[in-house]
């Protein structure tokens, strides 16, 4: 177990440094005018773009560049953030925090919702309740997120002047900047840290902020959890161990619950990846629409301003992200499917 | 003796993309109690269909279409005979397990991957001896070989209501809440210990342990001792093994069958429905032998009947297709292959290969004719044949 | 769950579309937060929130130079003097005691040398008093700085006399020195030297491009330079986002900086040791917040009390209730220029890059026939109309309405037949015949210029089937360095006033050493010459000639085609008042301390 | 129920195709998807008669009437209204259905040759071809499909064009990794092993046995990636790396129609046509690949098919 984790962790690095590889190539399509020309906001600057060029040996050979990159990065600084006003590296924990606050409250009801509606379509196959579901998850499938969270967000804030999108109120964010003595930033988060301050009402605020983000994030992730799980359970049922079961004498319960579902979440963590994925994805569109200054929002409007730093380290750490959600998700693995074994 | 088990004009079909699939056509046998009955034929001639009809346990697409299914628990009062088939479920679960149980054919898939050997094996107790368990742990604990320390009160409560009515309405929420919910965990413990016992009594000395592994790391013979460990757990009047020994070693397979005929020795079990293929093991351990062909029952007779005097045709072609030590010469094989069952033959569905067949043959459904001695024969023919 | 969830979508769908609005209510009245609350919440009539999508790059007054930042700075330090109301000409105290002038003596030895006399008793935020060697300090300490892409060369221009501190990437012989010596301190006065006149410097000192005022102990505490001429290189140009006082802050103004999370809200609270009057407001809030309609639910729900309209959504706010709109005209013209000697390098903008029906030449537009075909081709009143709602003034030359010696050149009126005519004209008659084909290019997210690109293709494509002009959009970092390397026939771009002064537009866009003038490889030695001479020509009557001809000049060689002098419509809830406009401050301006509720 | 039946005469890939045929249609929602994509198909076809371009060559380039910014509802010239720089939107509509249908195709299709060549020749043959590509899927697969292909749209410029190659550039490890390992379960089977040991040529062993065997999934998710291509598009449009305004793009239009989601307070439904016939046709055509694809998965998965 140890030694297979170690390997991992080795991959990791091997990851990093073919995404950086990769993504440095693709920094590298750009002229170096071009890429000196991320420093410019106004008419007026561009005619110092020669001299930056200079400034910041945009012209050098592409591995020395790339090798200065490295060590840098080496050094902590990851480069310059045009929309964060700020490194890289810091405004990174700035931003994780909102994603993390989001993911984390949409995650578990993810996996509840997506578990328990796949075992109930595969268990009721061919009802009105698998149609219903089925024909849910696809139209969910075919949305486009930022359709739908702006439809939401148009009814909800829109219409009823209900969960205003940002992160938490103006009112409250100014009162605890007021207040540094009474509420201590522990996680970043406002839902955590107004429980840990001991000022639920803060929590209730960013709980407010939070219901349609938690709630798009919810039914674009939830579709394909459900389409895996129902089919797995349909897969498991048709198991001899399920008749085994039913010869012994056990109710539908037992053999759904106890039998069944238990193996059809095995092929569901093969594709937990891609739920980690999916809800990265998902966390773009719902924080630009939602304007919650997380990864994904910080992520878009690098792209749209063209900042090449952001979009390098960003990429390196979802990679980083990446491969260690998919350790997890292999230790899970074995812990749920007892044939595997870690080596 | 007595009846256990009878079936009448059974019939099961399948729906699927090609066609409805008749796959029983009114079969009817009978098991007595203490019986050893044999049912034979090629695979896909409907014997496990038979006894999951029996059972109740069709998977869909499959659907009992009609006949009964008499089962006669008590052998001194053969008139309490209660149909299978119009049973509510929840009486059926009940059954099954208990009266009947049921040992699989493929002991790979017919345990649980996920699960330890332990949890499948107390799930048995856990379906049906739950007042039992109840009743002795709580005379584990008068008797002060197990405490509960200050739950003592609440659990003997709980475990006293068990004994009267495991599934009284208090005790389902009880499961239900967290932290009470553990008030099951002497009553599973009691359970692992018993499957420990039955383990150990069809011969494995290492149950214990072997109850804490996974399917995964047991070999196959291991497996299928598992599987009937299941089976055998809280003693079913009727035991049916379907092909119980089929995909195993020679010497294995000997060692179960003599599992089978010690524990029907001692009284564990009381009848046995042993379906197989292999003739052999017919004839070394049935009373009486059933023959099935594509869905129908084509004869069935006790053993020496069949084998010294079968009648059917298709019965005397697969008694001269096994191989003997004392006759030379080549193997006769049947020719043709088995009708499919979308569109059985009609009339005789042997007809079609069978060197006999007649005009009247591929018209009529041949009945069940009772030749006595408990010996029956579907077959138009069976004048010209007796003598033979 | 799902099926909930839809239930509830078609039901409040329903209640929508059945107009049954339920009440809004504000959003800071239901919050339970309002119960527990009271510090921050003695009512919000001293809050003020303002939603934008301006990012802010830095709060060093040295470096910062756009409008956002420029609108933080200005919000937390005060320069020496400020613009009086609206105007641009007319000045008014700030940390300074009296406006320098010819009358008062503040400016003398023939506007090259401005006394400054520094007011008492102001206080700093982190504490300190204000003295005139703070004052001398600042300015010096910015030009020091210049940081590569910063505003200081409109203070090193005017102090030192030339625009930059380096030469091809080294520090120019002696400019320290020079700095050093061109601000001195005379007891409570600062003595500023400038090598010759430079007219627009009172408005380039009103401004935080090298203006603003700072501690120099607190300075030199947080990393600044250190006041000495040796050392002064070491400050230089800094990297960027590296510069000290980046998002640290020390003014005297009325506000301080209460919080800044980047790109999520910057909030200003009231400073209550300033030495003016106390301003209403107490908190300021800039939210950023880049979508639109988001914006304006928080205009209309009043969850905000100013929000930026974009130009193309003015309709929407136009009949909001309980809003005002204060239509404020710009000093920023945005002008298409055509570029004479367009660069074939693997251009994908010019086609074949010949005279054969399947490109352009790349002098096709040094073809002056070519030029008024498309002066004559766009629609000057269809464009106001649709693109601005008439709420725009249409320039008739760089020189934007609100300059000095501004002047109404005649233009080349929208007429597609003279268009043909000069068509017909060009090159010989063979543009007619074999027609050509191009790329116009314009900016990503600017509707307006986009809407001018698609106008001019479109009637120019009309004259002539072989006419063959394809739109095209490329983002503004790309652009900048693609017109730089001569690779548009027609680059569309926006100039903004950096001080009101003639000079700093008709210089940009004609001469050939300005930066629109030289990259549309237009050149006109009488032109040139002008330039030269209005940027230091003392006399107001002179100048008036030399920037008339100048504004002739662009109608007569037809430099280019003016699209439009923006009008930022500055949107505020009813209740707020106080708002001063301004030509020099755009939409991402606001003044705290003028506002009211 | 005699003619369905299956005869001996028939080649059994023939039969295979006509059950999976049959289980396809019996499903109602496979019916709706083909009819929903037939229907597109149509309109992909038919653009030029119903929506005449005003310049042959930019068809693709909406026609607008003036330069407002306001949206204006649907009336006899312009039957779907028109959006922002008064684009009509019917056309856009129209020949909207032909960019679906060509970022579906593009993507799929390069993504589909890229990924089955290089999974079926590493699955095939091993070894260290088969060790490189993977470890390099690796470091690819490491990057959710958004980000990376943002990231490559922004290295390559923005534009349609660029949306479709970054798409496709990303989109190929799902084929290498699917083929890869459907190839990997064939290449062990005896009937392949039979075939080498008969000496037939390993390209007719791929194009004969392992291929037709392992196309499948491929072409299920073939199917539900011609609509999640669009979305993926519509998305990056949405961020703001798409087409220029006024290009026949759905996504485009959606992603620019965002602003006029909410009216004026008076009238909050006012620019309801903006998006709400972008939108709907996206939401269709994805439907609509999503539905066959779903069937498909049904028709072509083992473990249900014969039930």
């Amino acid at each position: 177990m140890t030694a297979y984790i170690i390997r991992r962790l080795l991959f990791l690095i091997f990851v990093l440094f073919g995404v950086s590889v990769l993504i440095f190539g693709l920094l590298m399509t750009f002229s170096p005018e071009r890429r000196a020309a991320v420093y410019v906001t106004t008419p007026q600057q561009a005619k110092d773009i020669p001299k930056l060029v200079k400034q910041y040996g945009l012209n050098d050979p592409v591995p020395i560049q790339y090798a200065r990159w490295v060590k840098e990065v080496a050094s902590g600084n990851l480069g310059w953030s045009l929309v964060a006003a700020r490194p890289v590296a810091k405004a990174f924990w700035s931003y994780f925090p909102t994603t993390l606050e989001l993911n984390l409250l949409a995650s578990p009801l993810v996996i509840i919702v997506g578990i328990w509606l796949g075992t109930l379509a595969g268990v009721h196959r061919d009802t009105w309740i698998d149609h219903g579901t089925r024909i849910g998850a696809i139209v969910g499938w075919s949305l486009p997120t930022f359709l739908f969270a702006l439809v939401l967000l148009m009814i909800f804030y829109g219409y009823y002047g209900l969960f205003p999108p940002g992160i938490i109120s103006s009112d409250t964010s100014l009162w605890v900047i007021n207040n540094p003595d009474k509420f201590t930033r522990y996680t970043g988060m406002y839902t955590i840290d107004g429980i840990l301050n001991g000022h639920l009402w803060v929590t209730w605020d960013a709980l407010n902020h939070l219901v349609l983000p938690v709630l798009t994030q919810v039914i674009v992730v939830v579709a394909l959890l459900m389409r895996v799980m129902r089919s797995g359970m349909l897969e498991e049922l048709s198991r001899d161990y399920v008749i085994t079961a039913k010869a012994k004498g056990a109710d539908a319960h037992t053999i759904n619950i106890k039998h069944a579902r238990k193996n059809a979440l095995i092929p569901v963590i093969t594709v937990a990846g891609q739920l980690v994925a999916l809800s990265m994805e998902g966390s773009i569109a719902v924080e630009v629409v939602f304007s919650r200054q997380g990864m994904g929002w910080w992520l878009a409007h690098s792209a749209t301003q063209l900042d090449m730093p952001v979009l390098m380290s960003v990429c390196m750490f979802i990679g980083v992200v990446f491969v260690l959600s998919n350790l997890i998700i292999d230790i899970m693995y074995a812990y749920i499917d007892p044939r595997i074994q870690l080596q | 003796m007595a009846k256990l088990l009878e079936t009448k004009n059974l019939v099961t079909n399948f729906y699927t993309y090609e066609g409805s699939v008749k796959a029983l056509d009114n079969v009817s046998i009978s098991i007595d109690h203490g019986e050893t009955f044999g049912l034979v034929g090629e695979s896909g001639c409907g014997k496990s269909v038979t006894v999951r009809s029996v059972m109740r346990i069709i998977q869909s697409p499959g659907v009992i279409e009609g006949g009964e299914v008499l089962y006669c628990d008590d052998a001194e009062h053969p008139e309490q005979c209660e149909d299978l088939l119009i049973k509510s479920e929840e009486a059926m679960r009940e059954l099954r397990g208990d009266r009947i149980s049921m040992i699989f054919q493929e002991p790979n898939a017919a345990l649980n991957p996920v699960l330890t050997i332990g949890e499948q094996v107390a799930e048995s107790y856990m379906f049906h001896r739950q007042r039992s368990m109840s009743r002795q742990i709580l005379a584990d604990v008068e008797s002060g070989k197990i405490s509960f320390g200050i739950f003592s009160p609440l659990l003997k409560w709980a475990y006293r209501r068990a004994s009267e009515n495991p599934r009284a309405p208090a005790l389902r929420l009880m499961s239900k809440l967290p932290l009470l919910k553990l008030w099951g965990r002497p009553m599973r413990r009691e359970a692992v210990n018993r499957s420990v016992g039955i383990i150990e009594r069809l011969g494995i000395s290492n149950a214990a342990e072997l109850v804490t592994r996974y399917p995964h790391n047991l070999s196959g013979g291991m497996k299928q001792r598992i599987v009937i460990a299941i089976a055998l757990a809280c003693n079913p009047t009727l035991l049916i093994a379907d092909e119980a020994t089929s995909n195993l070693d020679v010497t294995i397979q000997a060692q179960i069958l003599e599992l089978l005929q010690d524990l029907k020795e001692r009284r564990a079990i009381s009848s046995v429905l042993l379906i197989t293929h292999d003739l052999g093991v017919v004839a070394e351990t049935c009373d009486r032998v059933g023959v099935m062909y594509a869905g129908i029952l084509c004869e069935v007779a006790d053993v020496k009947t069949l084998f010294n005097n079968p009648v059917h045709p298709y019965t005397r072609a697969l008694l001269n297709s096994v191989p003997r030590f004392c006759v030379e010469g080549e193997l006769a094989t049947i020719e043709g292959s088995v009708p499919n069952l979308v569109h059985p033959p009609a009339g005789c569905r042997f007809h079609p290969r069978c060197k006999a067949a007649s005009d009247i043959c591929k018209q009529e459904k041949p009945k069940l004719v009772d030749l006595g001695n408990g010996h029956s024969v579907a077959c138009h023919h069976i004048d010209e044949k007796i003598g033979e | 769950m799902r099926k909930l969830v839809m239930l509830l979508l078609a039901f409040s769908l329903l209640l929508a579309a059945c107009g049954e609005k339920p009440e809004m209510k504000k959003k800071a009245e239901k919050t339970p937060a309002t119960e527990t609350k009271t510090a921050a919440q003695v009512g919000s009539n001293d809050k003020f929130i303002l939603e934008s999508y301006g990012t802010l790059r830095t709060l060093d007054p040295a470096c910062g130079y756009d409008s956002v930042s420029h609108m933080r700075i200005m919000n937390i330090y005060e320069p020496l003097i400020f613009f009086d109301g609206s105007a641009t000409d007319k000045f008014i105290p700030v940390l300074a005691t009296e406006v320098p002038s010819l009358e008062n003596g503040g400016i003398s030895d023939g506007g090259k040398t401005y006394t400054f006399k520094i007011r008492k008793g102001v206080k700093f935020h982190k504490g300190g008093e204000l003295t005139a060697e703070d004052v001398a300090y600042s300015i010096k300490r910015h030009m020091v700085v210049d940081q590569e892409g910063g505003p200081m060369w409109m203070m090193l221009e005017a102090l030192v006399g030339v625009p930059s501190t380096r030469k091809d990437g080294k520090i120019r012989e002696g400019v320290f020195e020079k700095i050093d010596k061109a601000v001195e301190v005379k007891g409570d006065e600062v003595v500023m030297h400038l090598p010759k006149p430079f007219p627009p410097f009172l408005a380039v000192l009103a401004y935080s491009y090298g203006g603003i005022i700072m501690d120099k102990e607190w300075c030199v505490e947080n990393g600044c330079w250190d006041g000495t001429v040796e050392n002064a290189a070491k400050y230089n140009n800094p990297a960027f986002g590296s510069e000290p006082l980046h998002k640290i802050e020390n003014g005297t103004a009325p506000y301080y900086m209460l919080k800044w999370e980047p790109s999520v809200e910057f909030i200003f609270e009231r400073f209550d040791d300033y030495w003016g009057p106390k301003p209403a407001i107490k908190t300021g809030i800039v939210r950023y917040n880049q979508e639109w309609s988001s914006r304006k639910l928080a205009l209309q729900n009043g969850d905000a009390d100013r929000v930026l309209v974009d130009p193309q959504y003015l309709a929407e706010v136009e009949n909001m209730p309980g809003v005002t709109i204060h239509p404020v005209p710009q000093l920023s013209v945005t002008g298409a220029i055509f570029c004479q000697k367009i660069n074939p390098e693997a251009n994908p903008n010019i086609g074949s890059g010949k005279l054969d029906g399947k490109g352009i030449p790349v002098d096709f537009f040094s073809d002056i026939h070519v030029r008024k075909a498309f002066l004559h081709a766009f629609d000057r009143k269809t464009y106001a109309k649709d693109v601005w709602n008439d709420q725009v003034v249409m320039p008739t030359s760089p020189n934007a309405k609100g300059l000095p010696y501004y002047k109404q050149v005649p233009v080349y009126e929208f007429d597609l037949e003279k268009a043909a005519e000069e068509m017909k004209q060009a090159f010989g008659g063979q543009i007619w015949e074999k027609g050509f084909k191009m790329v116009i290019t314009h900016n990503t997210g600017n509707d307006q210029r986009e809407a001018a690109a698609h106008m001019l293709a479109e009637n120019i494509m009309s004259l002539n089937p072989k006419f063959n002009i394809e739109v095209r959009n490329m983002d503004w970092k790309d652009y900048v360095v693609a017109y730089r390397k001569y690779q548009f026939p027609m680059f569309i771009i926006g100039w903004g006033a950096d001080f009101p002064d003639p000079d700093n537009f008709m210089f940009t866009f004609m001469s050939s050493d300005g930066v629109y003038g030289k990259f549309s490889a237009y050149k006109n030695e009488e032109v040139d010459r002008l330039c030269k001479e209005g940027r230091f020509e003392v006399d107001p009557a002179k100048r008036k000639d030399i920037y008339e001809r100048l504004q002739d000049i662009w109608y007569e060689d037809a430099v280019g085609c003016m699209v439009y002098q923006k009008v930022d419509h500055f949107t505020y809830r009813d209740n707020v008042k106080g708002f001063v406009p301004h030509p020099m401050l755009d939409h991402e301006w606001e003044s705290l301390k003028l506002l009211s509720k | 129920m005699e003619a369905t039946l299956p005869t001996k005469k028939e080649h059994p890939r023939w039969r295979e195709l006509k059950f999976t045929l049959y289980r396809i249609f019996r499903n109602p929602s496979a019916i709706l998807g083909f009819s929903l994509l037939l229907f597109f198909l149509g309109v992909a076809v038919a653009a030029p008669h119903l929506a005449p371009p005003k310049f042959e060559h930019a068809p693709y380039q909406m026609p607008h009437k003036g330069y407002s910014p306001t949206p204006k509802p649907p009336s006899a010239a312009n039957i779907f209204g028109t959006s922002s720089g008064q684009y009509d939107i019917y056309y856009g509509i129209v020949w909207g259905a032909r960019t679906a249908f060509k970022i579906g195709l593009f993507v799929v299709g390069f993504a589909g040759i890229i990924g089955i060549s290089l999974g079926v020749i590493a699955g095939y043959f091993g070894g260290w071809f088969d060790e490189l590509l993977m470890r390099f899927v690796d470091i690819v697969w490491s990057i959710p499909l958004l980000v990376l292909a943002m990231t490559i749209v922004v290295a390559f410029g923005r534009g349609l064009e660029n949306i479709m190659l970054a798409l496709a550039l990303v989109e190929w490890r799902w084929y290498v990794r699917v083929i890869r390992s459907e190839v990997i379960k064939l290449r062990g089977q005896e009937f392949v092993e039979a075939a080498k040991l008969m000496g037939v040529s390993d390209i007719k062993i791929i194009f004969r046995h392992i291929l037709p065997n392992s196309i499948y999934p491929v072409l299920i998710m073939a199917s539900m990636d011609m609509g999640s291509m669009v979305i993926s598009a519509s998305f990056m449009s949405f961020v703001g790396l798409g087409a220029p305004k006024g290009y026949a793009d759905w996504g485009q239009m959606v992603a620019l129609a965002r602003n006029y989601i909410v009216g004026p307070p008076d009238d909050p439904l006012k620019f309801w046509y903006t998006i709400f016939f972008p939108g709907i046709s996206i939401i269709l055509f994805v439907l609509a690949w999503n539905l066959i694809g779903d069937a498909l998965r049904d028709a072509f998965d083992p473990k249900l098919r014969r039930r």
